[in-house]
């Protein structure tokens, strides 16, 4: 299983906060999930498919080319806003 | 200057800017002690009610400490303190704490900087403005992401 | 922003970080305040009892006026205090304080080592350490006069 | 006349801490001022030509080429040490 949080602005345009990915224990990488999620509907694929998205992997900011596996936390947000 | 030392807080409470300095102050060996306070601004014609920080918790906090860590390996640098609020906050409120004590002012300064350019763009941190017109993300700017380019 | 303010001063009295921090939040349209504090560094060794600050009464207010003018006109910024202690001063107590108060972060960095830059060059301060082993008028540093030209 | 004031480790060498000359009404250069300090014994001839030393005329830094009037406060001092 692999945990996928959405932050902010994208939370609230998926209408999602949590999402719950199965996985079968392969590698995959944060680009063949977000391929997944865009395909469920027209506003996650256009939503998951904007050129500022940002992606963490357990906690860690990281590139749409990174690995996920089994147990990960991946989250997805749009560019940071605090200070 | 005898050792080093990061505190790192978010939280929904204020922070007391005095507390925080008579503890920077307390570090020995450090000479200059710069702080950095972010306030909630006004938008024009008084339209802001109040703004909502979201964030990433447990992210945020290792983020934080990341940054200030960054910086204790680029400056001497005696201590960091870094407190970011979340939640509901008004008008003038305090959003924001940075506080460096360090034996050297262009290092204190520099770290101070540094810290808030990358907790710009790099702490998973969101923040809503409720106005009269209504409620809106603010967008991040582009300025803030230039700031980073100068660190290398 | 409403209106601009510099408050310079030159005393003996130590000064109060919290004071001016809460006089700097009250300038309207500000987001973002940095403070910049000097405290006397020891000596290795324990070696420094005191230090005495001798200035040119008169000179030193003018020139720390005209320092924060200065960084008036090149940042946008809603207040600028200044503050220079002067007399007998042990290890650890505060000596000069820069605090800014302005819309953007930049500015307010920009500003507060900006007008420490100049002060270290251009301020008639002259600064005796009283150690073990005698007293001894500090020498001026190469590192403070490079500092300046930065600013063009 | 001309007040003329000397601060810190100048003041201490000089064993002066102010000098008052008097001036004919015709204008000088602080040049000229020094050369006469300068000619009154060897340790003031070797403490006034430092090379950094800085001089302020009417409480404003000035090189040592400016004016200099009758009336005016002039001071020598070594570089600053304050902040």
């Amino acid at each position: 299983m692999i945990k996928i949080l959405f932050f902010a602005a994208l939370r609230e345009r998926l209408d999602c906060e949590q999402y719950l990915l199965s996985c079968d224990g392969t590698m995959l990488q944060v680009t063949d999930i977000l391929q997944q999620l865009q395909s469920r509907c027209h506003s996650w694929q256009q939503e998951l498919s904007r050129s500022d998205l940002l992606c963490a992997v357990n906690q860690q900011l990281v590139p749409l080319s990174a690995n996920v596996q089994d147990g990960d936390e991946l989250a997805f947000f749009p560019p940071v806003t605090g200070g | 200057m005898t050792d080093m030392s990061i505190f790192v807080a978010v939280q929904s409470d204020d922070f007391c800017v005095a507390s925080e300095y008579n503890e920077l102050r307390r570090q020995s060996g450090c000479g200059a002690i710069v702080t950095f306070s972010g306030l909630v601004r006004e938008l024009s014609d008084n339209q802001l009610h109040s703004m909502t920080l979201e964030h990433y918790p447990g992210m945020t906090e290792q983020a934080l400490t990341a940054i200030a860590e960054q910086a204790q390996q680029r400056w001497q640098l005696g201590a960091v303190h870094l407190i970011h609020r979340v939640g509901s906050l008004k008008p003038h409120e305090q959003i924001v704490f940075v506080g460096i004590a360090s034996p050297h002012r262009a290092a204190a300064f520099a770290a101070g900087e540094f810290i808030m350019d990358y907790l710009k763009n790099r702490a998973p941190l969101w923040k809503k403005e409720h106005t009269s017109n209504g409620d809106y993300w603010v967008e991040a700017k582009t300025s803030d992401q230039h700031a980073l380019t100068r660190w290398g």
